[in-house]
C-alpha cells in the first residue's frame, strides 16, 4: 500500500483502521485503513463493485463493519445508524437518491435530521422557508411544497445534495453524485464543494469520471475487490496509473484480437420511438458483428434494448430480425425470432434468485425440455449439463440455488439460458457488471466466440475501454437519441465522449470508468 | 339399559336466546335422567349446522333437537339421521315446506296468532288509532313471514284496527347497524308514527333504542317479540311499556318430556294424540307434526319483567 | 415540470373537494327523489352512522399510510366490546369510564399483537390479520362463554353517550369521533412521529437511511390501530347498548377499509389525510342511511360498498398513473 | 433504493464450491414433510379425543363438507405461488351458485343454469384478472374488493332466500358412492393427481413457479406473465363456480351466503400445506395432505362436542403459526 506523502489541508477528521465488511460470508472489503482531513476532497475510485459504496455507508452508519474500527478526532466511535452518524457530524448522498416520493421537497429535506423528541411539533413555515433557502443556494429552480413523486431524477439527486449541505455535517460522503447531472449543474455542485472545502469541511467524492477528480479533488484513494489499493495526492498520478491501480492490470490486455467475416443484416430497427425515453432510433446489426452502444447514465440505451425486445415496446417504428418486419409486443415473440436479452439488472431481471441453477439455464426453452408439454428430466439435465460444461460455469451442483453463485457465474448462467434458444442476434444490457476481473475477460472471450459464430450482437456497456476493446462499431446515444455510428477505426475515447455529452449543456468530455 | 341421549343443535353460538332453552332441556334431563348437550355453530349460516349433525350421528346419539338454519339445505343430512333411527326434532322453528324430514316440531306457540296478537299489543298501546312499521329481520325469514301475514289480515280484517294504518315493512336483517338504522329511517320518514312492530329481539331491541336515544317514547310506541333480559332497560325506563314473547325455557322442557316419552313408547308421534308434561299440562299434537308449547304469548311489562331472567 | 407536478398535487389536494362534491350531489339527487332526506333529521341520522367508523377509520388510515393493513378490526372491536361488557357485568360498581380504560388498552394489546407478528416474523400484514380476524373472535368467545352482556349491565351513563350532550345535543359519541379525527390530524401532520409514518409508507427502504426506526414505529401503528378498534367497541356498547360474541363487529373491517380507500388513502402507502377520510366515512354513512329511506333493499349495501372499493382502487391508480408519467414528462432537457 | 437490498453478489471463487445439503435433509425440511406430520399427530390426537372419530366412512364423508373448499385450494395453491392471491373464491362460489339457482328457476333447466354459472365464474375470475393485470392493482386488495361486491350481488339477485326444489338426480353428490368412498373424495383425489402433475412436471406448471419467483425475470426469459396469471384468475373462477355448484348438489339449496368466511378456510388449507406466502414456492401435495389435516382438526374436535369457540382459536392460530413456520423453512432452505 502507498501512503500519501504530501497533505494539502489540516488535521484528521476521521480515521479507519483495519476496516473489513462481509456479506452473507462474502469478503467485501478488507482492512481498509484511511484517514480524511478537515478542508479535503479526497477522491474515491475503483472499478464497479470494489467496495467504495459499502465503505461509504460504513462510515455512515448504515452498515456495521465486520471488523475494524473508526475513529473521529482520534477518539474511537461507534456509528450504528445513520442517525447517530447524522449527530456525529456525518452525511452521506446515496449513490441512488433516497426519497420518500409521497413527501413534500421542503419534508425531504429534513427528514432524518437530528431535531429532538419524535412528538415534536413539526415547524412547517420555517421548513418551507429553510427549503426555498438551500434551493437558492444551489441555484436550482425547485418548488418545495410539491411531492417529490413527480421530480427527475436529476432534481432528485440535487434535493439529496442540498440535504447534505443543509445538514452542517462536517465530513460529507457523496456517491456517484454528478451521475445524473447535467454539465451546468456538476459545475454548480463543484463550486459548492469546493466552497464547503475552504470552510474546512471533508468531502468524500464516488466517481467513475477521472475528469471530474481531477478537476476537484485533492487526494486519491483506489479500491480494487475490496482492497485498498492506493492513497495520495491526485497530482502525483495520471490517468494510465489510475486504470492500472483500479483494474490490476493494463488495458491492453483487454483487447480482443480477432477477425471474422461479417455477413448480412441480422437486425435492423428503424425510426423506434418511445415518447419520454428516446426517438428516432435507428441502426442495424450484421451477422458477426459487434456493434457496442455508448452513453451516459439514462441516455435511453436500455430503454431501447427493452423496446426491441417487446419489454416495454416503442411507439412507433420498425424492427426487422433477418430481414423480416416484427412487431414486437412480447419478449416470447421475440425469442421466437431469434432474438436474445441479457438484462442489466441481473439480481431483478435475470436470474430466479431461489431456482436451481438447472431451472435457471433452462428456462427459456420450455420446447427443448418438454417436447409435448411435459419436462422431461434426463433432457433438461443433459442440456443444463451441457450448458455448464460449455460456459465453465462454477457450480457445485445443478440443482444448487443460483443465489448461491457468483454474479459472474449467474451471468455465465443466463447467457447459457440464451445460448439454447440459439439465437441470431444477442443483446447484452452492461453484461460484465460487478463482474471481477477474470471473469470478465473469460466473458470478453465468449463474446467475441459468439460472433465468429456468425451471430450479430449489441453490446450496451458503460466501460469505454471494454468497447472501444470489443467492438467493431460503435453507437453513441445522448438524451434518447442516437448521436453516433462511429467505425473501429474512428472509436476513441474523446470522439465517443464528444457525442455522449448532452448537447443542451456546455461540458467538457469525461470518461466513463 | 342405557340413558337416553339429547343433542341440541343451536343456531349458533352465543345467542342469548338459547341459553334458557338450554337451560329447559338440561333441567328436564336431570328429572328424567337423559343425557343432555349443546352444540352450535360461530355463524347462523345455511351449512354450518351439517358437520354438527354428522357428528352427532357418528356419535350414535338418540335424539337430534335443532333450531334449523335453513329451511331446506340440511334435508339430506336429517335424512340420513332418521335412517340411523335418530328421533330428529325441529325446535323453535320449524322447516317450513321440508316437514317430511323431521320427525316433530317443538314450537313455542300457535304461530298463527301472533300476528293478530302483537297487533292487539300495539293498538292498545296507542288507542287503536295511528300510523304503524313493522321492522322485522330478514325478507325471507319464515316464521317472522308468517307472523307479517297474519298482521296484515288482523289489521285488514278487524274492524277494531280500522284506524290503524301500516304505511311501512322494513327487513334490519337482524343486524344492529341495519335495524337501527332502519327504525331512524322509519322515524325520519313518517313523522306521524305512532308506533313500531318489530318481531325479532335484535329488531326490537334497536327499535327501543332509536326510540329512547330520539326522546320520542311517549309519541312512538315499541312492541314486539324480545326477551327479557334484553328489554329490561327500556322497560325500567318507560320506553317500552310493554312486549310479548314465550318461554324458551318451556320448548327444551316440552322437547325432552316429548323425546323421552316417545322413545319409551308412552306417547305417540300422531298428529292429534295428546300427552301430559308437567308444568305445561297437557299437550296436543297439531297438524304436520308440530307441538305448542303454550296457547298464546306471555305479556312483559314493568309489573312482571323481574320475575323473568332469560 | 413543476407545473405538471403541482397539477398532480392539487389532483391530489382535490380529492378531497372530490368527495365532498359527491357527497353533495349524491345528496341532492337523493333529495330529489325522496325530499324527506333533506332534512336536520337525516343529520342526526347520519351523525349517529358514522362515529365507530370514523373512529376505526383514523386506525385504519394509519395502517394503510404505513403500508401495511388491519383486517382483524372487526374482531378486535368484538374483543373489545366484550371485555368492556363484561367488566359492567361482573363489576356493577364500576363508573362508566373505566370501561373506555379497558376496551382501550385491551385493543391496545391486541393491535400490539398484531404489530409483533408482522414486524418479527417480518410477514405480510393482511395475512397476519387475516389468522387475527379468525384468532381473536375465537378468543373472544372463550373467554365470554359464548354469552352475550345484555342491556342491563351496561350504565346508562355510557348509553347516554349515544343521545344527547350538552353541546347542541350532539351525542358524546359524535364528539369523541370528531375529536379523534382532530387529534389525528395533530398527530400525523403536526408531530415528527406522524411523519415518519408517511416516511415509511412512502418509502419503507429508505426510511431507517433517514434514521427512522422502522419497528417501533410499525409497532406503534398497530398498536394505535388497536387502541382505535378499542374505542369503537366501547362506542358499539354505547351505541347499541349490549354486546353479543357473535355479532359485534363481523365484517366491520369491511367498512372501514371502504370508507378509508374512497377517501383517497393509497393501499401501496404514503398517502392519505384525515379529511379525505372523514369525507370518505360520511359519503359511506350518508348512502347507508340513503338507502332505507329509499327504501332501497338492504341487500345492496354490499353490493355497493363492494363497487365502492374497487372503484377506488381504479380512481386510485389513475392518479398514481398520472404520479409517474410526470416523471417521464419531467424527463431533464 | 439503497444498496442494501442489492443482490448482485460477488463471490468469491471458493464459495461456489458450497455443498448442496444431502438428501435426506432437503427432503425432512421440505413443508409438506411437517403437513404431513401434523396430519399423522392431528389422526392420533382425534382419536384420543373421541372413541367415535376412528371411523373411515365418518372421515371420508366429513371430508365432504370440506370438498368445495379443498378443490378451490388446489387452485389457489398455484395461484399464490405465481405470486397472486385471490380471496373472493367464497364470494365467487355463492354467486355463480345463486345464478345457477336463479336461471333454474327462471326454468333454464340444470344444464342451462349449470351454463349461466360457469359463465359467470370465467367472468368474475377475469374481472379480477382484468383489476390484477391489465389495472395493475394488488391482487390481495382486489379480491377483498371483489369478495364484497361479489356477495353483494349474490344477495342482490337471491335475496336472503334458500333456492331449492332441483330434481332428484341433481342433488346428493355427496352421497353417492363408488365403493364406498363419497363421489367428492374420488374428485378430490384425481383432481389433485392432475394439478399435481401438471403443476409439477409441465412446462406451464414450472413456469407458474418461476413467476412466482420473480416476474420481471420470467418476463425477460420470455415466459408469458400475463397470459399464465390470467388463465390462474379465471381458472380460479371456474373452480369456484364447479365448487358452488357442487356445494348446491350437496346441499340441494342455495342461499346467497353460501360458504361465507370459506376465504379463510380455504387460505388456511393452502398455508398449511406449505406454499409459501410471497410466491415461488408450494406443492399440490402439501395443500392435499393440508385438505385432510384441516378436515381431521375439524372433524376430531366437532365430534368431540368441543365448542366450536375453541375451534376458532385453534383455526386462526393455526394459520399464523403455518405461515410462520413455512415462513421460516423457505428462509432457511433459500440459502
Ligand atoms: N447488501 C449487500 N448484500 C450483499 N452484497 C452486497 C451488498 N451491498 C453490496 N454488496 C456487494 O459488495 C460488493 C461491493 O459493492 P459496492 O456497492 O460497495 O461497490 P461500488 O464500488 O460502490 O460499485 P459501483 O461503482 O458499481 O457503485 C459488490 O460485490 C456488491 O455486490
Ligand atoms: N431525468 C430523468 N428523470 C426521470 N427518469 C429518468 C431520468 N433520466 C433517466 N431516467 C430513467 O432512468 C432510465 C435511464 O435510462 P436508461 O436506463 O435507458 O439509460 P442507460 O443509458 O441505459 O443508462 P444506464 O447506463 O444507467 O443503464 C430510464 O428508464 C429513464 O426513464
Ligand atoms: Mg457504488
Ligand atoms: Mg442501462
Amino acid at each position: 500500500m502507498e501512503t500519501a506523502t504530501t497533505s494539502s489541508a489540516g488535521e484528521t477528521v476521521i480515521s479507519a483502521r483495519g476496516i473489513s465488511k462481509q456479506f452473507a460470508g462474502i469478503e467485501v472489503l478488507r482492512d481498509v485503513d484511511l484517514d480524511f482531513r478537515a478542508g479535503e476532497i479526497h477522491a474515491l475510485v475503483g472499478e464497479n463493485g470494489a467496495g467504495k459504496s459499502t465503505f461509504a455507508k460504513i462510515l455512515s452508519g448504515v452498515h456495521r463493519p465486520t471488523r475494524g474500527t473508526l475513529a473521529l478526532r482520534g477518539e474511537l466511535v461507534e456509528v450504528p445508524n445513520p442517525l447517530t452518524a447524522q449527530r456525529l457530524g456525518i452525511t452521506l448522498i446515496h449513490q441512488e437518491p433516497v426519497s420518500f416520493p409521497d413527501l413534500s421537497v421542503a419534508e425531504n429535506l429534513v427528514l432524518g435530521r437530528d431535531q429532538g423528541s419524535v412528538l415534536g411539533r413539526v415547524p412547517w413555515a420555517k421548513i418551507t422557508r429553510d427549503a426555498r433557502e438551500s434551493m437558492d443556494q444551489l441555484g436550482i429552480n425547485i418548488k418545495v411544497n410539491v411531492p417529490m413523486r413527480g421530480l427527475s431524477i436529476a432534481d432528485q439527486q440535487m434535493v439529496e445534495i442540498a440535504r447534505a449541505l443543509a445538514s452542517d455535517s462536517r465530513l460529507i460522503i457523496m456517491d456517484e453524485p454528478t451521475a445524473p447531472l447535467t454539465p451546468i449543474e456538476v459545475e454548480t455542485l463543484f463550486k459548492i464543494v469546493r466552497r464547503l472545502r475552504d470552510e474546512g469541511r471533508t468531502i468524500i467524492f464516488i466517481s467513475h469520471r477521472l475528469e471530474e477528480v481531477r478537476a476537484l479533488c485533492d487526494r486519491i484513494t483506489v479500491f480494487r475487490d475490496g482492497n485498498l489499493v492506493h492513497t495520495g495526492d491526485v497530482a502525483a498520478v495520471d490517468d494510465e496509473e489510475i486504470i492500472r491501480l483500479m483494474i490490476g492490470r493494463s488495458l491492453k490486455e483487454y483487447i480482443h484480437k480477432r477477425r471474422t467475416e461479417i455477413g448480412e443484416v441480422a437486425l435492423e430497427v428503424k425510426d423506434l420511438c418511445l415518447p419520454g425515453l428516446f426517438s428516432d432510433i435507428s441502426f442495424e446489426v450484421r451477422k458477426g458483428e459487434i456493434v457496442g452502444l455508448a452513453g451516459l447514465v439514462g441516455a435511453g440505451r436500455t430503454d431501447v434494448a427493452r423496446a426491441i425486445f417487446g419489454i416495454t415496446p416503442a411507439h412507433s417504428g420498425t424492427i426487422a430480425v433477418n430481414g423480416k418486419d416484427i412487431g414486437v409486443a412480447e419478449p416470447t415473440e421475440a425469442i421466437a425470432l431469434g432474438l436474445a436479452f441479457v438484462p442489466e439488472d441481473r439480481a431483478a431481471a435475470g436470474i430466479f434468485q431461489s431456482l436451481s441453477v438447472e431451472h435457471n439455464i433452462t428456462a427459456a426453452v420450455p420446447g427443448r425440455i418438454a417436447p409435448r408439454g411435459f419436462i422431461r428430466h434426463a433432457l433438461e439435465r443433459a442440456l443444463a449439463n451441457e450448458a455448464v460444461q460449455k460456459m465453465r460455469i462454477r457450480l457445485a451442483s445443478l440443482r444448487q440455488p443460483i443465489g448461491e453463485l457468483s454474479g459472474g457465474n449467474q451471468q455465465k448462467s443466463i447467457l447459457a439460458r440464451w445460448l439454447l434458444t440459439d439465437p441470431s442476434v444477442l443483446i447484452m444490457d452492461e453484461p460484465t457488471r460487478g463482474i471481477d476481473v477474470g471473469v470478465k475477460s473469460e466473458f470478453y472471450d465468449m463474446i467475441g466466440e459468439l460472433a465468429e459464430s456468425g451471430r450479430a450482437i449489441l453490446l450496451i456497456s458503460s466501460e469505454l475501454p471494454e468497447l472501444l476493446a470489443l467492438c467493431d462499431r460503435i453507437l453513441v446515444m445522448s438524451e434518447g437519441r442516437l448521436t453516433a455510428d462511429l467505425s473501429r477505426a474512428e472509436a476513441t475515447q474523446e470522439n465517443v465522449m464528444r457525442e455522449a455529452v448532452p448537447k443542451s449543456g456546455v461540458h467538457s468530455p469525461t470518461v466513463a470508468a | 339399559q342405557e340413558s337416553l341421549s339429547i343433542v341440541f343443535v343451536g343456531k349458533n353460538t352465543g345467542n342469548p336466546y338459547f341459553d334458557s332453552l338450554v337451560q329447559g332441556f338440561e333441567d328436564a334431563c336431570d328429572v328424567l335422567g337423559c343425557e343432555f348437550e349443546f352444540v352450535a355453530p360461530a355463524t347462523a349460516e345455511a351449512t354450518s349446522q351439517i358437520p354438527f349433525i354428522t357428528a352427532q350421528i357418528q356419535r350414535r346419539v338418540d335424539v337430534i333437537a335443532i333450531s334449523p338454519n335453513s329451511p331446506d339445505a340440511l334435508n339430506q343430512v336429517l335424512d340420513r339421521a332418521r335412517q340411523r333411527g335418530i328421533l330428529v326434532l325441529s325446535v323453535n322453528g320449524d322447516i317450513t315446506g321440508s316437514e317430511e324430514f323431521r320427525d316433530a316440531a317443538i314450537l313455542p306457540t300457535d304461530f298463527e296468532k301472533v300476528g293478530s296478537d302483537q297487533v292487539e299489543m300495539l293498538g292498545s298501546l296507542i288507542n287503536y288509532e295511528g300510523e304503524i312499521a313493522i321492522l322485522s329481520a330478514t325478507t325471507e325469514a319464515p316464521d317472522q313471514n308468517k307472523w307479517i301475514v297474519g298482521m296484515n289480515e288482523a289489521l285488514e280484517n278487524n274492524p277494531k284496527y280500522a284506524k290503524m294504518t301500516l304505511v311501512a315493512t322494513v327487513y334490519g336483517d337482524d343486524q344492529p347497524e341495519k335495524s337501527t338504522t332502519e327504525a331512524e329511517a322509519l322515524l325520519s320518514t313518517y313523522p306521524n308514527l305512532r308506533g313500531i312492530i318489530s318481531p325479532t329481539t335484535v329488531g326490537i331491541a334497536a327499535s327501543a333504542q332509536v326510540v329512547q336515544s330520539a326522546n320520542k317514547a311517549d309519541q312512538v310506541k315499541v312492541t314486539g317479540l324480545g326477551t327479557p333480559n334484553q328489554m329490561r332497560p327500556f322497560i325500567k325506563d318507560g320506553t317500552v311499556e310493554a312486549f310479548q314473547l314465550w318461554s324458551p325455557y318451556n320448548e327444551g322442557w316440552l322437547a325432552s318430556y316429548f323425546a323421552v316419552g316417545l322413545k319409551a313408547g308412552t306417547i305417540v308421534n300422531e298428529v292429534g294424540a295428546t300427552f301430559e308434561v308437567p308444568n305445561l299440562g297437557t299437550i296436543t299434537i297439531n297438524e304436520l307434526n308440530s307441538i305448542n308449547t303454550q296457547a298464546g304469548l306471555t305479556t312483559f311489562n314493568a309489573d312482571n319483567i323481574d320475575d323473568f331472567n332469560f | 415540470m413543476n407545473r405538471i407536478t403541482g397539477v398532480i398535487g392539487a389532483l391530489l389536494r382535490r380529492r378531497a373537494a372530490g368527495i365532498a362534491v359527491m357527497l353533495l350531489i349524491f345528496s341532492l339527487v337523493v333529495g330529489l327523489i325522496q325530499p324527506r332526506f333533506l332534512t336536520p333529521d337525516t343529520l342526526r341520522i347520519v351523525m349517529l352512522a358514522i362515529p365507530l367508523i370514523m373512529v376505526a377509520a383514523m386506525g385504519q388510515m394509519m395502517v394503510l399510510v404505513s403500508r401495511h393493513v388491519d383486517l382483524s378490526m372487526g374482531s378486535m372491536l368484538g374483543f373489545t366490546a366484550i371485555v368492556a361488557g363484561m367488566v359492567f357485568r361482573d363489576f356493577p360498581d364500576v363508573p362508566w369510564w373505566v370501561g373506555f380504560i379497558v376496551a382501550i388498552s385491551t385493543g391496545a394489546v391486541l393491535g400490539l399483537f398484531n404489530g409483533l407478528v408482522v414486524t418479527i416474523f417480518k410477514l405480510p400484514s393482511i395475512i397476519v390479520t387475516l389468522g387475527t380476524l379468525s384468532l381473536f373472535r375465537g378468543v373472544l368467545f372463550l373467554i365470554s362463554d359464548a354469552r352475550q352482556v345484555d342491556p342491563q349491565f351496561i350504565p346508562s351513563a355510557l348509553i347516554q353517550m349515544s343521545q344527547t350532550s350538552p353541546v347542541f345535543g350532539i351525542p358524546g359519541i359524535v364528539l369523541i369521533a370528531f375529536g379523534v379525527a382532530f387529534l389525528t390530524y395533530l398527530f400525523l401532520d403536526h408531530t415528527r412521529l406522524g411523519r415518519q409514518i408517511y416516511a415509511i409508507g412512502s418509502n419503507p427502504a429508505a426510511a431507517p437511511l433517514r434514521g427512522i426506526r422502522v419497528v417501533p414505529v410499525t409497532l406503534l401503528v398497530f398498536t394505535l390501530s388497536g387502541a382505535l378498534s378499542g374505542l369503537a367497541g366501547i362506542m358499539y356498547a354505547s351505541r347499541f347498548g349490549y354486546v353479543n360474541p357473535s355479532i359485534t363487529g363481523v365484517g366491520f373491517e369491511f367498512t372501514v377499509i371502504a370508507a378509508v380507500v374512497i377517501g383517497g388513502a393509497s393501499i401501496n402507502g404514503g398517502v392519505g389525510t384525515v379529511l379525505g377520510t372523514v369525507l370518505g366515512v360520511i359519503l359511506l354513512g350518508t348512502v347507508s342511511v340513503a338507502l332505507p329511506i329509499l327504501a332501497v333493499s338492504a341487500f345492496w349495501q354490499d353490493a355497493i360498498f363492494g363497487a365502492v372499493i374497487v372503484i377506488a382502487l381504479l380512481i386510485d391508480r389513475s392518479v398514481r398513473e398520472r404520479g409517474a408519467r410526470s416523471v417521464v414528462a419531467g424527463h431533464r432537457p | 433504493m439503497s444498496g442494501a437490498e442489492d443482490a448482485t453478489t460477488r463471490t468469491p471463487p471458493a464459495a461456489d464450491a458450497a455443498t448442496p445439503r444431502p438428501r435426506w435433509q432437503v427432503i425432512l425440511v421440505r413443508p409438506e414433510t411437517v403437513t404431513f406430520l401434523f396430519l399423522i399427530v392431528a389422526t392420533i390426537g382425534a382419536s384420543w379425543l373421541s372413541p367415535f372419530f376412528a371411523d373411515v366412512r365418518y372421515i371420508l364423508e366429513s371430508f365432504t363438507f370440506y370438498f368445495e373448499f379443498a378443490i378451490v385450494a388446489l387452485i389457489l395453491t398455484m395461484v399464490i405461488i405465481s405470486g397472486e392471491i385471490d380471496l373472493s373464491a367464497a364470494s365467487m362460489m355463492a354467486l355463480s351458485a345463486s345464478l345457477f339457482g336463479v336461471a333454474y328457476q327462471a326454468g333454464l333447466g340444470i344444464p342451462g343454469a349449470m351454463a349461466v354459472s360457469l359463465l359467470s365464474g370465467v367472468l368474475m375470475g377475469a374481472f379480477n384478472g382484468f383489476l390484477v393485470i391489465n389495472m395493475k392493482l394488488p391482487s390481495i386488495i382486489v379480491t377483498i374488493g371483489t369478495l364484497t361486491l361479489f356477495r353483494g350481488l349474490a344477495q342482490v339477485i337471491a335475496g336472503d332466500k334458500s333456492i331449492g326444489k332441483f330434481p332428484a338426480w341433481f342433488i346428493g353428490i355427496d352421497y353417492r358412492f363408488v365403493f364406498d368412498v363419497p363421489i367428492p373424495v374420488i374428485v378430490f383425489l384425481i383432481v389433485s393427481l392432475i394439478l399435481g402433475i401438471f403443476l409439477g412436471t409441465s412446462a406451464i406448471g414450472r413456469q407458474i413457479y418461476q413467476i412466482g419467483t420473480s416476474p420481471i425475470a420470467a418476463r425477460h426469459a420470455g415466459i408469458r406473465v400475463n397470459r399464465i396469471k390470467y388463465g390462474l384468475f379465471i381458472a380460479m373462477g371456474l373452480v369456484s363456480s364447479i365448487a358452488g355448484l357442487l356445494a348446491a348438489s350437496r346441499l340441494a339449496s342455495v342461499r346467497y351466503d353460501l360458504a361465507t368466511g370459506g376465504e379463510l378456510q380455504m387460505v388456511l388449507i393452502v398455508m398449511l400445506g406449505g406454499t409459501y406466502i410471497f410466491g415461488g414456492r408450494g406443492t399440490i401435495l402439501g395443500t392435499f395432505l393440508a385438505a385432510w389435516l384441516l378436515v381431521v382438526i375439524a372433524t376430531g374436535m366437532t365430534v368431540a362436542n368441543i365448542p366450536i369457540n375453541a375451534q376458532l382459536t385453534v383455526l386462526g392460530l393455526l394459520l399464523i403459526v403455518s405461515i410462520i413456520a413455512t415462513n421460516a423453512i423457505h428462509v432457511r432452505t433459500q440459502r
